[in-house]
């Protein structure tokens, strides 16, 4: 094992949780992850110690807040390979962060006969706000497929990306079949043909190295509460350029430069697009998470779910009547395993896993145009990380076949 | 790890053995001809779908079929209700569905309460299972939007 | 003593802090108040016990989270007298809740001549976004103008709010003066000339009884980080009927019933403003705020209060050289005092104080428009709470003499 | 509750005597009749203004007029910026505001680079209080800006 797996575990403290009579078996990463007592300390040690508001205080609670949060934000943009912190904006997840670049760049930029290309795997937030932005505009909304066995159709993705194209918009990971796309190569067709870049990071800034100067990307979005941190905080990096002749989208304090009735000045990036009190606590939490694991080494987070998702994935082969969604091989593949039983339909087994102590989860999973594609409205989804085992992944074997006995007997 | 269906004990309250036999053999599934009432009901979160027919001399239930796909819960509780029906009236059909509805919310029933429920009464162990109420109730809900409407005009 | 202060002090944690040699006395509340441990562990007692994502979870964890999270709306709905949990919605902080109106409701019926009356006295966060709104749609910004002592002018209230006005906003307690302003008298111009009228209560509800329907609003808003609360989430409350014919705002996962590439269809209230996984962990913390604040009695918080600022209001009347800005009398106040050194700057001031381990803040708090009406560009301003103690006003006051001292030896 | 000024030694850190006397006693505060350069500053967030005024002759400052308001820090570097102008030109000016910055940012100076500095060191107790050094260096920043500008055209 590539990551000291048991240590990590002893990290989290809800990992010794027993639901019923059962010990936890998280495997609903792709939904959110669990946190680290580190990140649990980051926000008693802000509350107990240096709580206050941010920026322009000057007495030394306020000094110590401000300086904890921005280092956070230096971390992140180091954890993600942006040059400068002033590219990282605060949002309360990924979803906002999405928005706030279909309202704000895409409101001032996308034109009737415009087209916005995304992908087959996007989640709900990376569909609505683009469709709703192809609404208010007058574009067209494009869709690259993806291939039978469920990865993405990169000849139809040449196709697609036209210079009619304003923005094209990919996840990185796919939070239903696992797969991993070349958003790389996707971000040179849209730079091709003078389009912008927008990767969805949900899936990938946790469990991969993500390098956005590397991928060459105009946009990147992450969720902290997916990758160890906190509940209500998320990021958007934009590359500075774009970012600067960008409007702001919400007002308020720390936004501004003066203010008069008449009218208002914008702050510098990245606070021209913060406005109000930011998610302080849960910022500098975020910057613990970073540290978390920039310390155990992406590539070996990497290394981890690629073993364990193997092993996974030839133990589903024992399930005969159980049909996977995303790829069967493990290659450019993430930690996520969607399924359908042909039988017992998710919502039972679910709940029979739970039963279990074994928490996956059943539905959609905010990808209803993607989930039937399958020709099926539901489908039920394990997902690891860094603290999953081999013997957690037997145990979500062992449970479904009891499920089978318990319902086909 | 455990193994074994031994974690499984719990379930029984969630899938009596009445409920599991609504699901695997679903009552009145054939289609009517000339329904007088016919309804589609779908949970989009879960996917669950019923599709409730009746025919109906005057207030009285005279014809049913109820068929869909989904969940054991919401399956055998479609196939419950159609049960249920036979020969009913739109007003106690109901006040059926009110009992339910009781049920589900954990209120205490009189025996005689109970007694009405007949079979029904196999499901009071969903309440156990919040998110799984959803599903219980999905055709109920359906079956009473539809009869209401239908008085209404 | 309405209130048992020492016994409240030994909840906050940081209040046994101490600045260099000094004990902290924190006077900064009205940009955010300090944490009592109830509200902390309740963080904690999330993140170790019951951390999962919320909404269509078939595990325990996801069932226990969701009960908590919706079980923390109903207690803020109970809290400003809502009758409905779904007529709250979880925001990042006030700034977004008023921006979600201005957009959502804003956008959708305001036109061209129509005009939005706001106060002197709001907040760059209850500016801005209706000046930008007004800028976007063609209608006109009207101000309330304060009196020569700092309360709101009625009479020019009442000439100001006409048919033509389509909604009036205004802050409850101005978070500049500490004037409580009389929002149900407005809300009713609002009402009878057929307007809406959005009630800005981030200095309200921490430190007042309030009761949105008895205040007849049809918006009220909130940040939880100024009453106990943690950061990164506020609360807007609408009048169902309201929300219900406003178009949501964000887009993406959970705020939506059902996604194709052509359309969606929007989830019932309050989820169809809530887009993304939602700040679990602080609105659950909220709800312990909520739960602090309730079981004191928020009749005995404004006591408290009352009390506290009759007792500095007296104390700064000794210091000749200081002018304060707002009502110098004790009536329809909170307990904010914002004053000026005739020949000390604020900053000086704010740094001498830090030296003694007092926290002030100083600048334009983030309302220029009514700082600069006192034709100063910044002030310092002293907020009080639920602990702190007539002892604390004597430190001030001794601060500010022992910085006179200093400066004009 | 402490009280006296006991809690105010650490202050004269920030508040060198140098800089209370030039607060006090700002120097080159006559408007000029004929400036090359005249620029305005301020911060909006704390409300310090800073105006400067140049005189030059070819490269060389020959007349400098600074005045504004503000707190101590700005106000009394913006004073002794005013001074260290006399006589300078362009180019040893900008010199002294990298230098200025340099001691800001906590960089250890050259004994020589002290005494180049002279009373302007008086400013080095800013960098113990982050949130002051933006007053402190208002005025130099200001200064480079105009310089750099001039150059540029
Ligand atoms: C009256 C008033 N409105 C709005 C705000 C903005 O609050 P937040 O920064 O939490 O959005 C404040 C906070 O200072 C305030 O005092
Ligand atoms: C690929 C992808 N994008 C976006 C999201 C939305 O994340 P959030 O709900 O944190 O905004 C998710 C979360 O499930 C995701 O998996």
């Amino acid at each position: 094992m590539t990551l000291d797996v048991q240590k990590i575990r002893a990290d989290f403290p809800i990992l010794s949780r027993k639901i019923g009579k059962h010990p936890l078996v998280y495997l609903d990463n792709a939904a959110t992850s669990q946190k680290p007592r580190q990140v649990i300390d980051a926000l008693v040690d802000y509350y107990t110690r240096y709580n206050a508001n941010v920026h322009r205080g000057v007495h030394t609670l306020s000094i110590e807040a401000t300086e904890a949060f921005e280092a956070a934000r230096a971390k992140v943009a180091k954890f993600i390979g942006a040059a400068n912190p002033e590219s990282i904006i605060w949002t309360r997840n990924i979803s906002e962060a999405i928005n706030l670049v279909a309202y704000s760049w895409g409101d001032t930029n996308v034109k009737p006969g415009d087209e916005i290309v995304i992908t087959a795997m996007e989640h709900h937030s990376g569909i609505v706000p683009w469709q709703q932005l192809a609404a208010r505009s007058g574009a067209t909304l494009k869709i690259i497929p993806r291939t039978e066995e469920g990865r993405l159709n990169m000849d139809a993705a040449e196709r697609l990306i036209t210079r009619k194209t304003k923005i094209v918009a990919a996840v990185q990971m796919s939070s239903v079949l696992g797969t991993v796309i070349d958003v790389k190569a996707i971000g040179r067709l849209a730079h091709d043909n003078g389009a912008l870049m927008l990767v969805d990071g949900a899936q990938s800034a946790p469990h991969l190295p993500v390098d956005v100067e590397e991928l060459g990307c105009d946009f990147f979005g992450l969720s902290a509460h997916k990758m160890l941190g906190p509940t209500g905080i998320g990021v958007l990096y934009g590359r500075p350029e774009v970012l600067e002749a960008m409007p702001p989208w919400m007002f308020g304090g720390d936004m501004i430069l003066a203010v008069s009735y008449e009218d208002a000045s914008w702050n510098d990036l990245p606070y021209k697009f913060e406005a109000g009190t930011p998610n302080i606590a849960d910022a500098i939490a975020t910057g613990a998470a970073v540290d978390y694991l920039a310390a155990l080494g992406m590539d070996n987070v990497r290394s981890h779910e690629i073993e364990l998702t193997g092993y996974a994935l030839d133990r589903f082969a024992e399930l005969e009547r159980v049909r996977l969604l995303g790829p069967r091989d493990n290659a450019d593949r993430g930690g996520i395993i969607s399924f359908v039983h042909d039988t017992i339909h998710p919502h039972d087994l679910g709940t029979a896993l739970d039963q279990m102590g074994i928490a996956i989860r059943t539905g959609h999973h905010c990808a209803m145009p993607l989930v039937r594609s399958y020709e099926v409205v539901a489908a039920a989804r394990a997902s690891f990380y860094i603290y999953n085992t081999p013997s957690e992944v037997d145990a979500l074997i062992d449970g479904i076949k009891a499920t089978e006995r318990y319902f086909l007997k | 790890m455990t193994g074994g269906t031994s974690g499984l004990d719990d379930l029984d309250e969630l899938y009596e053995s009445i409920i599991l036999d609504h699901y695997r053999n679903p009552r009145h599934t054939e289609p009517l001809e000339h329904p007088d009432v016919d309804v589609e009901a779908n949970n989009p979160f879960c996917g669950d779908e019923i599709h409730i027919q009746l025919e109906l001399d005057g207030d009285t239930v005279t014809g049913v079929s109820v068929s869909g796909r989904g969940c054991a819960i919401s399956q055998s509780s479609a196939s419950l209700l159609s049960e249920m029906l036979e020969d009913k009236n739109a007003a106690d059909a109901l006040e059926f569905v009110t009992l339910v509805r009781r049920m589900m919310r954990g209120d205490t029933l009189t025996e005689e309460e109970k007694d009405i429920l007949g079979d029904v009464a196999a499901l009071e162990g969903v309440k156990r299972f919040p998110v799984r109420i959803k599903c219980a109730l999905l055709s109920w809900t359906a079956l009473e939007d539809s009869l209401v409407n239908r008085a209404g005009t």
